[in-house]
């Protein structure tokens, strides 16, 4: 496959091509374990059913020689770092395999001193896409089966990465859904627009997948379970459910990395990542800030200009 | 055999809808399908296995217990009036979730009787349908249940080749509601039934998985299998048999609502003490005690498996956890 | 339950003209919470505060809200009240039924439903209250000044006087700074030298002050009360300790041919030196960059002369920890040179000036230098290309500043009163000179200033020209500046011999890091912010550290001295307490939620927010968590409204308070 | 009186707008008495959850005004404020919240017509837009799974079943209950 002189021509991208990054990954993986460079690395295993992949922390050679990359491989796996593995970062040094939206989710985590970049050694994958949820999940990614949020994708090469695995691939002429969505939803009457989210909101449980699995909500006490004062019910009802995810949102401007693993996750089919771009076009637009393009300082919420907008200030 | 065509099932529908009744069946909500109350016949939908169980006709997502205000020096409290709960009909629930009250049933009334789930439950009468979908997270014959299960069941329904479904009242609620409405019902032989898709997981040895859950509290298998759970709620809510709530109350210290709402064994707080001390420390520890109360406690108390084999969890879980798979991989110790 | 008491004030007629405030005392003891309401006429006169003590004894109050004026007007005398009853003064709260009620409307019953309204909330806020204790600080009573120029020894001696010990640190090896490099002051035309260095000497000899020259702050650690200040000793070479200063090594010293910065490059100096013959200390210090004992290793002769042995080759530097309880900062300014522009400059263009390229071109410093009795030319008036006496001198003026296009827009304030005692001394010093001076507008505010501007132009035969200069070029031994005298509408050229650019006053080089380490503010330009524009002119924003001079912005002498001597004060003011007591509301961590991500810090405008290490009992790491200096802390709440998980949490103003207000509107 | 009196939220600095309410008042200046203010040290304490709550709690119409850019008795508060609420403003107005009934204002000490004006300008404003049922009516809705029907008592005063008041009125559980607030 030459997926680079055709990128633009490319229509589907072969298992094949899943096939070579696999192999890099494994090779870099045994690498680094042997070389005692980490104490594992947190990648992908193969899940029991087909078109499925669960993550891992695989801390052996042998492990490491069953780690794969496939278009299946939809965990933003930066979450382990500052929530169920977190422990592990105390033992030394950990490898991480992480797609071009994963490693924004790591440079933002960087900005907020939640992962120093020394204590990571990072397999970068020059992902073309992965599958998108409710579709065939069969071996050939193309457009009908690739997720929302990669139709959009501007973060194809893992920047930053100590290696990166793959070449540049990516499929032509994706029609940009969301993007499209947001506008849908932007050019509806306001009145139109509340019921969309409360018809939305109202299927909420409260599982709390959206919150878990974001790399972002990294908070040992979430404002939403506190409850003196309780500034979000907790209970799953329309009233809090609304404030919930009002509340996330803002809690996630000028952070969100866009890896839309809150949208995957959820059971109830909430198109959460909506809200987040939202926000993020909102801050490019007011600040011209992109997040986790690169450690930075400051995110936008917490730095100011003297001359920023206030046209909406009397 | 009593043969009911579709079409009558939707006319069957309407016509519980017009007695007042509460008629729930799953029902494409956006885009997913849930269990939600019908307004006529043809919103059901029996292509797709609803995302949430339908425990929640019985225990709902979130629930009122009392109101409290305080009047003067006084707290007034007052109670939900039960007696307001309508009478309903669940429509096209397959086995795997017309199959849970009656594991469910055995704790609301135990020592303590829960009286909003007692209320409902009573009030209710459950259509069952066979299961002609599944897919490879499917894993009910595993655990005891069949896609032909009627145990759980008022009325169960079997899809036929020909669109139209044989009728097997179980329960006297059945007959009843086949007796109300006869003529929609007719006498007959049948078409063919549809056949069911095989299963991924079909055998596990339920007694042999208990022993080695008994013998290993502690085990690296928990750490390996569910170091990568979040600790998300997502596998507990859906599950057509996982029971745990939470009590809050919502308002203010003068004037408020007590509520009741699920809860989880995955969340990292679920278990966590006033004091600050957490039993449950880690997330693995968490994941354990889902397995042992599904297929151990709950067994030890009241003689039941806690788990339908609905494959819910396996198909919404965030990071993959296959509880299929994992009492395979016991299934596979124990031996 | 909390037992709070409601007393309800008629404020004369004030408010029980629009407000039926029995009603509202009324209502106010049916809310949940409330033991005892009551109105009165006057609560805030003596019997009204009674009532208030009484009550509070009587009903065993744990709370107070007084409905009444506005707080800014009476807080502190009913917090006073309820103190002196036994409660603590944070659990008194007001609520506003006159300035925001009484006062603004006029239908009675809408007013008394507002002001009912109004008291609910407040009981919320008092219900949910915490006793807060007043937060001390220890005080060092010891001063850094950073700057030896006279900003910074007027801060210095002031200070000292005032029986306090002050630590002054100077970058250069002498004190002075740009005052001593003057030749004349405006606008008395004193000699600059003749009034400063009696002030340097001073400095040398206070027994208060302990004076580093020859250094640099390294670190700032600490906060208002107790900074822990590193100093950087660059090494001298030369032991101060032995030096006598008797001169000899610089005599004898075989390179002497260094460009001398003290005269902007015109005079020459030998590699040991001292800046000019009346620094202070009058320890020279080897200039390694020139010194051929330390580029070939081959020399050695002011070690070999030195009597006492006070030459030091193989010094280095060295480091002190001095502990201080406030700073001064008087780190002056430098003149914009277009020649040594550094790549970033903000300041583009003037390169038709020809400054750098033309020899007779200069700035106003050089030109100090030049008039200078004790400069290169021993005070003539000489040009630098060929020694000449320049017969036609242009001065021109707002060279970068005002210049919005080019980079500053703010007006450097000294140049035109200094450029009109340049044309005086010229004229002084060249009697058959003429002086031009290209200007924008003459600006003159001050004692005195007009009428010396004045005297420029009208006795001492300056020819000043409203407008600017297009372009200069040499020609022959002159240079041709072209203008436009936009007053008469003509185009002007002058052949002239010298010219003399007023540049514009910049912050000193690393101004901007010396602000990051002391965690103060900085504008655009690098020159220091105060804390507030108009009263608060001295202090920064970050407590214990004060402006002095032109660090904060350009300014003349007497402004300088006068900043100086009111830095001093507040510092005196700060010592005058053994502990420094702040209002308790300040932000505080939840150290078992915080996760570090610092958000807080990021937005903290104090800098009071520190990373703190949790530790188990083995020592080891558990995390890093913010912690809050509540000496430094300002209490704006800004980190808690920033905080996602609301692990921080302002004093005065908890969510829980406030959420209780709300669900009470 | 009109037929319909809206509830005004307003968040204010202590520095700026709060003294800048005061200055109306001793100017005697009139305005409309629907609006509440809540005061903080600044409007950099003003987290958007409070804005959220005051909508849920009946507010038709909030209010966050602080010092003019550069006044800011804390510097940088009003600062990190106004991108605060410029984020959540897009915010609100995706998921469909008329911006309409949420205000921001620099009013500052010296500014009591400007208080008047921004408070007058909101009130009628809202007033004309009616009551915002938006938030309110969440607040009242049920997932059908609770049969709403059963627990409307608390909101309408109706099916009033056990009254407890008598059990829980004995001084170990009034002190228990009292204990708590």
């Amino acid at each position: 496959m030459n997926a680079k002189a055709n990128k633009n021509q490319l229509t589907s991208i072969e298992p094949a091509y899943y096939e070579a990054v696999t192999e890099a990954i494994r090779k870099e993986a045994v690498k680094i374990l042997k070389e005692d460079t980490v104490v594992g690395v947190v990648g992908y295993l193969p899940g029991r059913r087909k078109g499925t992949a669960t993550p891992a922390l695989v801390t052996s050679v042998e492990e490491a020689e069953k780690l794969v990359f496939s278009p299946a491989c939809v965990n933003n796996l930066s979450v382990y770092l500052t929530k169920a593995k977190k422990g592990v970062l105390k033992q030394g040094k950990v490898g991480i395999v992480a797609k071009g939206c994963d490693m924004r989710a790591l440079a933002g985590l960087m900005t907020e001193s939640q992962l120093q970049r020394e204590d990571l050694f990072i397999i970068g994958v020059v992902c073309p896409g992965v599958y998108g949820f409710g579709v065939e999940r069969t071996g050939t990614l193309t457009e009908a089966n690739i997720a929302r949020k990669c139709r959009e994708c501007i973060v194809h090469m893992p920047e930053g990465a100590d290696v990166a695995a793959g070449t540049h691939a990516e499929l032509a002429d994706l029609t940009p859904e969301e993007a499209e969505e947001m506008a849908r939803i932007e050019a509806m009457p306001q009145a139109e627009r509340w019921a969309f989210w409360k018809e939305h909101f109202s299927r909420c449980i409260r599982c709390m997948a959206c919150r878990q699995v974001c790399p972002f909500c990294y908070c040992e006490q979430c404002l939403c379970d506190k409850n003196r004062p309780q500034a979000v019910e907790s209970s799953p009802r329309p009233a809090g459910n609304m404030a919930w995810h009002l509340v996330r949102a803002m809690h996630l401007a000028g952070r969100c990395g866009g890896c839309a693993e809150c949208e995957r996750v959820c059971p109830m089919d909430i198109p959460l990542n909506l809200l987040n771009r939202r926000m993020a076009k909102e801050l490019k637009e007011l600040y011209d800030y992109e997040a986790g393009l690169a450690p930075v300082e400051k995110g936008p919420l917490n730095q100011y200009k003297e001359d920023d907008d206030q046209s909406f200030i009397k | 055999m009593q043969i009911i065509t579709e079409q009558n099932l939707r006319n069957l529908i309407d016509l519980l809808v017009k007695e007042a009744k509460l008629v729930v069946g799953p029902k494409l909500s956006g885009s997913v399908v849930l269990y939600e109350p019908l307004t006529a016949g043809t919103e059901l939908t029996l292509d797709a296995l609803p995302r949430r169980s339908s425990k929640e006709l019985f225990f709902p997502v979130c629930e009122d217990i009392l109101s409290y205000k305080r009047e003067g020096g006084a707290m007034k409290v007052t109670d939900v009036d039960r007696s307001k709960f309508p009478e309903t009909v669940l429509f096209g629930a397959p086995p795997c979730d017309a199959g849970s009250p009656s594991i469910l049933d055995a704790v609301m009334s135990w020592d303590y009787k829960d009286e909003f789930y007692l209320e409902r439950r009573k009030k209710s009468t459950i259509v069952g349908i066979a299961c002609t979908k599944g897919d490879d997270a499917c894993f009910c014959r595993a655990v005891g249940l069949a896609p032909d299960t009627e145990n759980g069941s008022d009325l169960f329904l079997t899809p036929l080749k020909d669109g139209s479904y044989a009728c097997n009242a179980v329960t006297e609620k059945g007959q009843a509601l086949v007796a109300a409405h006869k003529n929609l019902f007719a006498e007959g032989a049948g078409a063919e039934p549809v056949p069911f898709v095989d299963q991924a997981v079909q055998k596990l040895d339920l007694v042999k998985i208990k022993k080695w859950l008994e013998e290993h509290f502690e085990d690296p298998l928990w750490e390996r299998i569910a170091d990568i759970c979040v600790g998300c709620g997502a596998c507990a809510f859906i599950c057509p048999a996982c029971h745990c709530f939470d009590i809050n109350d919502e308002g203010s210290t003068d004037d408020g609502v007590r509520r009741k709402h699920w809860d989880a064994c995955g969340f990292a707080k679920f278990t966590n003490h006033a004091s600050g001390h957490n039993p449950r420390d880690v997330q693995n520890k968490r994941y354990r005690n889902r397995i042992m109360h599904k297929f151990k406690y709950y067994d030890d108390k009241f003689g039941k498996t806690l788990c339908t084999g609905c494959g819910r969890c396996i198909r919404a879980c965030p990071v993959g956890i296959d509880i299929a798979e994992i009492l395979e991989t016991i299934n596979g110790k124990a031996e | 339950m909390s037992r709070i008491g409601v007393f309800v004030c008629h404020c004369g007629e004030n408010i029980s003209r629009t407000v039926d405030v029995e009603q509202v005392a009324k209502a106010a003891g049916e809310i949940p919470g409330v033991a005892y309401s009551c109105d009165y006429k006057y609560m805030c006169s003596d019997p009204g505060q009674t009532l208030l003590k009484k009550a509070v004894a009587e009903h065993k109050l744990d709370g107070v809200l007084v409905a009444a004026c506005s707080p800014r007007m009476h807080e502190k005398t009913f917090r006073k009240a309820a103190e002196s009853a036994g409660l603590n003064p944070y659990l008194c709260e007001m609520a506003n039924i006159r300035e925001h009620c009484s006062w603004v409307h006029e239908d009675r019953e809408m007013a008394t439903e507002k002001a009912t309204g109004i008291v609910k909330l407040m009981v919320e806020r008092v219900r949910k209250g915490k006793s807060l204790a007043p937060i001390t600080v220890p005080v060092t009573k010891r001063a850094l000044v950073i700057g030896g120029g006279i900003a910074g020894i007027q801060a210095a001696l002031d200070i000292a006087d005032a029986g306090h010990r002050v630590v002054l640190v100077e970058r250069d090896p002498s004190i002075g700074g740009h005052m001593a490099q003057l030749s004349e002051t405006f606008p008395t035309l004193d000699c600059s030298q003749c009034i400063m260095t009696p002030k340097m000497v001073d400095v040398a000899n206070h027994p208060n002050i302990t004076l580093y020259t020859y250094a640099e702050i390294e670190k700032v650690d600490g906060y208002i009360g107790n900074f822990q200040v590193t100093v950087k000793h660059k090494a001298r070479s030369v032991d101060e300790s032995k030096c006598t200063g008797c001169g000899v090594c610089m005599t004898k010293c075989p390179k002497k041919k260094i460009p001398n910065e003290f005269d902007q490059g015109h005079g020459m100096r030998p590699a040991i030196y001292v800046p000019f013959p009346q620094a202070v200390p009058n320890t020279p210090v080897i200039d390694r960059e020139n010194c051929t004992m330390f580029q070939s290793g081959k020399c050695g002769v002011c070690a070999k002369v030195c009597g006492p042995g006070a030459v030091d080759y193989e010094q280095t530097d060295s480091f002190t920890v001095e502990d201080v309880g406030a700073i001064v900062v008087a780190t002056g300014f430098k003149l914009y040179t277009i020649d040594r522009k550094p790549e970033d400059s903000p300041i583009q263009g003037y390169g038709e000036f020809g400054y750098g390229t033309i020899p007779d071109v200069i700035d106003g410093m050089t030109f100090e230098r030049l008039a200078s009795a004790s400069g290169p030319t021993g005070g003539k008036i000489l040009r630098p290309s060929d020694g000449k006496e320049p017969k036609q001198v242009v001065f021109i003026q707002c060279v970068g500043s005002r210049a919005r296009e080019k980079g500053i827009s703010y007006c450097s304030k000294v140049c035109c009163m200094y450029t009109a005692k340049h044309t005086m001394l010229y004229h002084h010093k060249v009697h058959d000179g003429q002086a031009y001076v290209f200007f924008m507008d003459a600006r003159t505010p001050g004692k005195g200033y007009d009428e010396f501007w004045r005297r420029a132009v009208e006795e001492e035969e300056a020819v000043y020209i409203r407008g600017m200069v297009s372009r200069m070029y040499q020609k022959g031994d002159k240079i041709v500046v072209m203008g436009s005298d936009i007053q008469v509408g003509v185009q002007v050229e002058i052949e002239a011999d010298l010219v003399v650019l007023a540049t514009a006053v910049q912050a000193q080089d690393g101004a901007d890091l010396l602000a990051q380490k002391l965690g103060i503010s900085y504008d655009k330009y690098n020159f220091y912010s105060e804390a507030h524009a108009k009263l608060k002119p001295v202090e920064c924003a970050t407590a214990g550290i004060y402006l002095a001079g032109a660090c904060q912005g350009p300014k003349d002498i007497p402004d300088t001295v006068s900043q100086a001597s009111a830095a001093a004060a507040k510092v005196m003011t700060l010592f005058a307490k053994d502990q420094l007591e702040r209002d308790p509301v300040v932000a505080k961590v939840n150290e078992k939620y915080c996760v570090g991500c610092f958000a807080c810090k990021k937005v903290c405008a104090y800098g009071a927010i520190e990373e703190k290490e949790i530790r188990d009992r083995q020592g080891n790491l558990v995390k890093k968590v913010a912690y809050v200096n509540p000496g430094v802390c300002g209490g704006c709440g800004t980190c808690q409204a920033t905080c996602p998980s609301k692990s921080i949490e302002l004093d005065g103003y908890t969510d829980e308070q406030i959420m209780a207000m709300i669900e009470a509107l | 009186m009109h037929d319909f009196e809206p509830k005004i939220v307003a968040f204010v600095c202590t520095w700026c707008t709060y003294a800048g309410a005061d200055l109306a008042g001793t100017s005697r200046m009139q305005y409309p008495p629907n609006v509440r203010v809540l005061k903080f040290p600044c409007t950099g304490r003003i987290d958007p959850v409070f804005i959220l709550r005051a909508f849920q709690k009946g507010a038709d119409g909030v209010l966050v005004s602080g010092c003019h850019p550069g006044d800011c008795h804390y510097m940088a508060g009003n600062f990190h404020a106004r991108r605060r609420f410029a984020a959540f403003r897009a915010l609100l107005d995706f998921i469909g919240v008329d911006l309409n009934r949420l205000q921001f204002s620099w009013v500052s000490a010296a500014e009591g017509g400007k208080w008047v004006e921004v408070v007058t300008d909101l009130t009628e404003r809202v007033r004309t837009m009616g009551p915002m049922p938006e938030f309110k009516e969440l607040e009242h809705e049920e997932l059908w799974s609770t049969f709403a029907e059963a627990t409307a008592g608390k909101s309408t005063g109706l099916n009033i079943t056990g009254d407890r008041s008598q059990v829980l009125n004995t001084p170990e559980l009034k002190e228990a209950y009292d204990s708590i607030s």
